[in-house]
């Protein structure tokens, strides 16, 4: 992932962006309230809003928008910790020592670009329809690119930073504590981004197979009652959602990190 | 516009289901192929009626088989097609199978339990209906229900995933042999009131386009009924093939649900026919359910379908 | 070109405490051919209050030797003592000050500083008194809680160098530490490192590309030669550092000789 | 995507990695040739490879397993041919002017983050069951960031370059010929590959709606019947094939951009 | 401190063709406010076969001026005429050599220096015998094939410089060109320009940081103050470059002299 492509919003740029979601609400008005458009392939904005009001208040088949929401997030960041927990400890070794790395890097070459589907039928046999399944196939989502990206961020601590820390009388680990990691950060943290990404990504699959809950779910199942509606609803809640995750580990990076880079 | 008399298409697509009816029997004796051999004739396998409720509005499908669910959401989203023919009337072709371990003589020991089914389609209804005729709630019970197709369903039943599943033919005899009970089975479940059917729907264009094609095919659906009560060993050896059934077990799912000949229809299809009454209970059941935002009025449902027989 | 300029080719006998020794020392890289030597039969001893100016085309193996003298290479033959023991690995007995900065980003002035004192165990109190002393030598008091990006390339040299400074090594090593800096800054940094020099006497190791800069620094200079890397020249600098005052240097009547004598001397084999 | 890890392999890194494949291949046979994991949760190599030769022979159900590969493919290179017949343009052109990217931006930003199964239901209702979906499904996974892509790879040309040209006497025209296409293009190819991997992900999801070819329909329908061997099958060959596309291009990449980052 | 050297403050009055003419030019950038005038009142004539080196304290406004004259940016008030007709837009009129080589990375050596001409549309035999020529001029014959990054840096920066001559500009104008290159090179570079100089007899405007090299180079010097940017000095190198062979001038009794003024000179304000 990357920041917002319009780097330094003018006020111009803003208001041209602004427009443009203007235009498209307005284009979707018109097609669908004048049903330009049968409103099973495009719902009226107003009832879309309508949905949404009654997803809120009284939930999607017994279950209320939040706990489903939670249901999704729950998967997500379990699944997330349990990358972070793993493939950055397993990363920072790696990112030390091409030998251990040359162990783990074919495997992890090898399962990288597989679609998550393709092994989710795996998974589910062995793990069953459970939870379990769900969160290990958002776990392996989130894992290569969290340790690639760890691995990399190692790699590329400066020889010299080293150097200069040891000159200045820091042992070997007080180099990992107080030189890798803190130079590593910044990159993992952006790793951690991408990683949550393409875990994100992976969520409505995960949700696919035997789910009763999540956002996902919601979608798939809004879509088999021809709920055009739910399903837009719920395709608006996760783009939201995806954008207010990565803004705050923007936010975060850029309070945290302002001396990356410069 | 509508088509002229002889108006032949390029190419007719349809959506069928693995139900032992007269459709799926009509393929496997080849008869629209026979009746059209100008005619490209392409069927295309879908495991629920929800599937193809999105291939038909997709434009994908000229006819198509769903369940009365399906069905009903299809018309109250006001899907283009039209109703052409009720295939068959659902008995015990369609059942809750339970895991002989799982210790469940009815349906109050279904608390607690995982059951898979397909969601939206007559064997969702089906237990639904069950259920809610027992008063059992789904919540207080902690039923979880789980949405399956059928492939999908047999192999979380090898794995011990499910406890049980409500299911249509032949996965139902499949479970069965993999050690499972009938419970209770959609011919009970008619009795009490929730009836279930499955019937043919076209797409609009398609009707107005090739009006003698739709009679056409009915005719065949209807020689093909006729063709089972006459010849009831041939055909189930017939439908073995597509259903990957033995020849005995083929011929018994058959005898499992009602093969509705032309004749039959018109108490179903004529003005204040039964489909149109069907079609608005299980929209309205659907409606409670939430699955729906409001199932339409009678009128809407019979003006869904196609009035061939009253004539 | 011939130039008559009567250099000492030995260095002056110096009465000051020995800080490094160089023995014999043989280098090459671990991947590349045992006969590729980068440095070959180096011998070198390095006093107190000296301050070393090493010149040398590109390529001659200057900052190689700095990364032995750093304990960050080992000689493939030979030894390298510093106060008597055997240099074996990093320690902060070695300081280094490196071309660019090389301060820890995240970090602030301050606490860049303190670090080498936080490695090796001072106490707080302690820290925070040589800290301030460090921060006023380098002038940099009123930065000291600003992060190195928010300094200009000057004032971040100048931190190195307190870095190094706080951990007072024997020795500290200067890779080329003012050669990113523009003409003005570095003038002005040149004098700083005098004053310091002078202050705290330590024995300065300083490698340039920049003959003037030797000449306006060193109270030594040392010139070496490529293929293999090896000294060619060891000579107390006429123009004595220590008489150094702004303005009147350069006007020395052998300043403009001296230059010539060295660039040709640099050039002979390049 | 990035290069493999491990970027100048010694002989010892290399026989590492060659070690650790094979001792997974070892454990494999042993786990499951003395029935030590069910055979229908870990198959023997033994019949993986038998599987392997009886597709390659018989093909699956009915159809060769070249035929499920091309139908694969040609799903996948269409969409991406479709995709760089779109993103480029767009790209470049959002990439010389913020204030079209302006105009484009916001759609991009909210829909790039979905999980593309989430919108799969609507794509499906609106363009049918047939191909069409598919390579919509595929096309929207590889359009956003190729454009991305572009649209940084054109801001990136730095200014002095663009003006080098001028003073040299190019045209506007001659100067987007040969200065801004020539600089753009390996981060545009470099994009490609990121694309290529993110739709080659989404490949499995596509074939899962009505197909009946197709080497992620093959997997998913063999795990239906719990064909482990051929789902096993199935994700070497996706393993494989997308490590050989990738090397492909980085072959490319290496002959065609020699000059890059010097 | 003061100095008495006695240097002309007006250049002397040349009989050669007037090529750039920079008239009350004031400049701003446009997104900072108008008051904020980065130049301010610029007006400079500058002549064929002139080499004016170009002086100043760090953001002085010496690359702004660069921009103006190369017509990357626009004088807010004021023109300049480059041979009589108003710089409105970058041409082949006037080549630009930058800082840092600028070369396209994916053309070799020889496809850099046809560029322009191709732009051109010089005729294919053409362009062949004038990429001979200014290859060899450079003395990159046996480079041509090669694409830059296989060049070392001096190398590449006498192709920019053959890149741009090849469109034979009536002014040539150069960025620090020489800044990034190590001192050994630097002075070999110095060299080259020299000759090509007096080959081509162009109008080269030349801006640097040092010094020196500006009184090794220049025929003409100016110096510019910063806030807002202006010329302060603008006189004759009294070491006429001209007159230059290496190893002789260094010596002129003027060169500290002068070197210590200009120094001053351009402190003065910073
Ligand atoms: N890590 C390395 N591996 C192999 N050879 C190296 C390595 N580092 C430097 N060299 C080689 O060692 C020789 C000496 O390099 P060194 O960096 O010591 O020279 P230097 O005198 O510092 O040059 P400069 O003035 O350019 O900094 C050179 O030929 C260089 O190519
Ligand atoms: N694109 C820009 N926008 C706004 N201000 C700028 C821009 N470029 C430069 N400036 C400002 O204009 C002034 C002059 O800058 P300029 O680059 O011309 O100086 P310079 O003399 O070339 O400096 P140096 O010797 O460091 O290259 C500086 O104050 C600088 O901050
Ligand atoms: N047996 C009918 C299935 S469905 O069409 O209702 O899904
Ligand atoms: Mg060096
Ligand atoms: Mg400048």
């Amino acid at each position: 992932m990357k920041n917002t492509l319009v780097a330094t919003k003018s006020f111009k740029v803003k208001g041209l962006s602004f427009l443009s979601v203007l235009m498209i609400l307005l284009l979707w008005t018109l097609l669908s309230t004048l049903k330009w458009v049968d409103p099973i392939f495009l719902p009226t904005p107003q009832s879309v809003l309508h949905s949404f009001i009654s997803l809120v208040v009284e939930g999607y088949k017994g279950t209320s928008l939040v706990t489903h929401l939670s249901a999704s997030l729950y998967r997500l960041f379990t699944a997330l910790l349990l990358a972070l927990l793993t493939a950055i400890p397993l990363g920072i070794i790696c990112g030390y020592s091409k030998y251990i790395l040359a162990i783990f890097d074919p495997i992890i070459e090898f399962y990288r670009p597989l679609p998550p589907l393709a092994y989710y039928a795996l998974l589910v046999l062995w793990l069953g329809i459970d939870e379990g399944s769900k969160v290990a196939l958002l776990f392996l989502s989130a894992f290569a690119p969290l340790f690639i990206a760890t691995v990399a961020s190692v790699q590329r601590v400066p020889q010299d930073r080293i150097n200069g820390a040891l000159t200045l009388g820091a042992s070997k680990f007080n180099v990992f504590i107080h030189i890798i990691l803190p130079s590593a950060l910044p990159d993992i943290v952006t790793g951690l981004r991408t990683s949550i990404g393409i875990t994100y990504a992976t969520l409505v699959a995960a949700e696919m197979v035997a789910a009763t809950s999540g956002i996902g779910w919601m979608v798939l199942d809004a879509s088999k009652y021809m709920r055009s509606d739910i399903v837009f609803v719920g395709i608006i809640i996760m783009g939201l959602i995806a954008i207010l995750i990565d803004s705050i580990i923007r936010f975060y990076q850029r309070l945290a990190f302002s001396w990356v880079g410069k | 516009t509508s088509g002229s008399e002889n108006d032949v298409p390029k190419e007719i697509r349809l959506g069928y289901q693995a139900s032992p009816n007269g459709e799926l029997l009509a393929k496997a004796r080849g008869s629209l192929e026979k009746k059209y051999p100008e005619t490209q004739i392409k069927w295309i396998k879908f495991e629920s009626g929800r599937d193809i409720n999105n291939a038909i509005a997709g434009g994908s499908i000229d006819f198509g088989l769903v369940g009365t669910p399906p069905g009903a959401i299809g018309v109250a989203n006001k899907l283009p097609y039209k109703v052409y023919y009720l295939h068959d009337i659902i008995g015990e072709s369609e059942a809750l199978v339970v895991k002989k371990g799982a210790d469940i003589k009815s349906l109050e020991d279904l608390k607690g339990k995982k059951i898979a089914t397909t969601f939206s389609s007559t064997a969702h209804y089906s237990l639904l209906s069950a259920l809610k005729n027992k008063n059992i709630d789904l919540k207080k019970e902690n039923i979880t229900l789980l949405d399956m197709q059928s492939p999908d369903i047999l192999a979380a039943w090898n794995r011990g995933d499910i406890d049980g599943a409500y299911v249509w033919q032949p996965l139902q005899t499949n479970l069965i042999h993999a050690d499972g009970n009938v419970l209770i089975s959609s011919k009970e479940v008619a009795k009490q009131g929730s009836i279930t059917g499955e019937f043919g729907i076209v797409h609009e264009d398609f009707a107005k386009k090739y009006p003698n094609i739709v009679k056409g095919y009915i005719s065949i659906l209807n020689e093909s009924v006729n063709y089972y009560h006459k010849n009831p060993e041939k055909s189930a050896e017939l439908l073995a093939k597509e259903l990957n059934l033995t020849p005995k077990q083929s011929l018994k799912t058959m005898q499992q649900l009602t093969w509705l000949n032309k004749s039959d229809q018109k108490a179903y299809f004529q003005s204040n026919g039964k489909l149109a009454h069907v079609l608005k209970d299980t929209g309205d059941f659907l409606e409670a359910q939430k699955d729906i935002p409001s199932s339409p009025d009678l009128k809407t449902y019979q003006q869904a379908l196609l009035n061939n027989f009253s004539k | 070109m011939k130039t008559s300029v009567a250099v000492e080719e030995r260095p002056k006998r110096v009465h000051k405490p020995k800080v490094v020794d160089v023995k014999s020392v043989d280098f090459a890289y671990a991947q590349t051919k045992r006969e590729h030597l980068i440095l070959q039969n180096i011998n070198l001893s390095l006093y107190e209050h000296e301050l070393v100016c090493v010149l040398g085309p590109s390529g001659c193996g200057k900052s190689s030797l700095l990364n032995i003298l750093a304990g960050f290479q080992h000689p493939t033959t030979g030894t390298v003592m510093i106060h008597g023991d055997e240099q074996t690995k990093p320690n902060p007995d070695v300081g280094v000050v490196f071309q660019h900065p090389n301060l820890f980003p995240w970090l602030t002035i301050e606490k860049n500083i303190e670090f080498g004192l936080k490695m090796q165990k001072v106490a707080k109190e302690e820290r925070k008194q040589l800290v301030a002393n460090y921060l006023q030598l380098v002038d940099l008091t009123s930065a000291s809680k600003k992060l190195p990006h928010q300094l200009s390339g000057g004032m971040k040299q100048r931190a190195a160098i307190a870095r190094t400074l706080a951990t007072d090594p024997k020795v500290i090593l200067m890779d080329e530490p003012f050669s990113a800096l523009d003409a003005l800054t570095r003038e002005v940094m040149q004098q700083h490192l005098l004053t310091i020099w002078n202050q705290t006497k330590k024995c300065i190791f300083f490698i340039t590309h920049d003959v003037e800069e030797a000449l306006k620094l060193a109270t030594r200079i040392i010139v070496m030669h490529p293929k293999p890397g090896r000294v060619v020249l060891d000579t107390q600098n006429p123009l004595q550092s220590g008489r150094y005052e702004e303005g009147t240097f350069q006007y020395h009547e052998k300043f403009m000789e001296l230059r010539q004598f060295f660039i040709s001397k640099i050039r002979e084999q390049a």
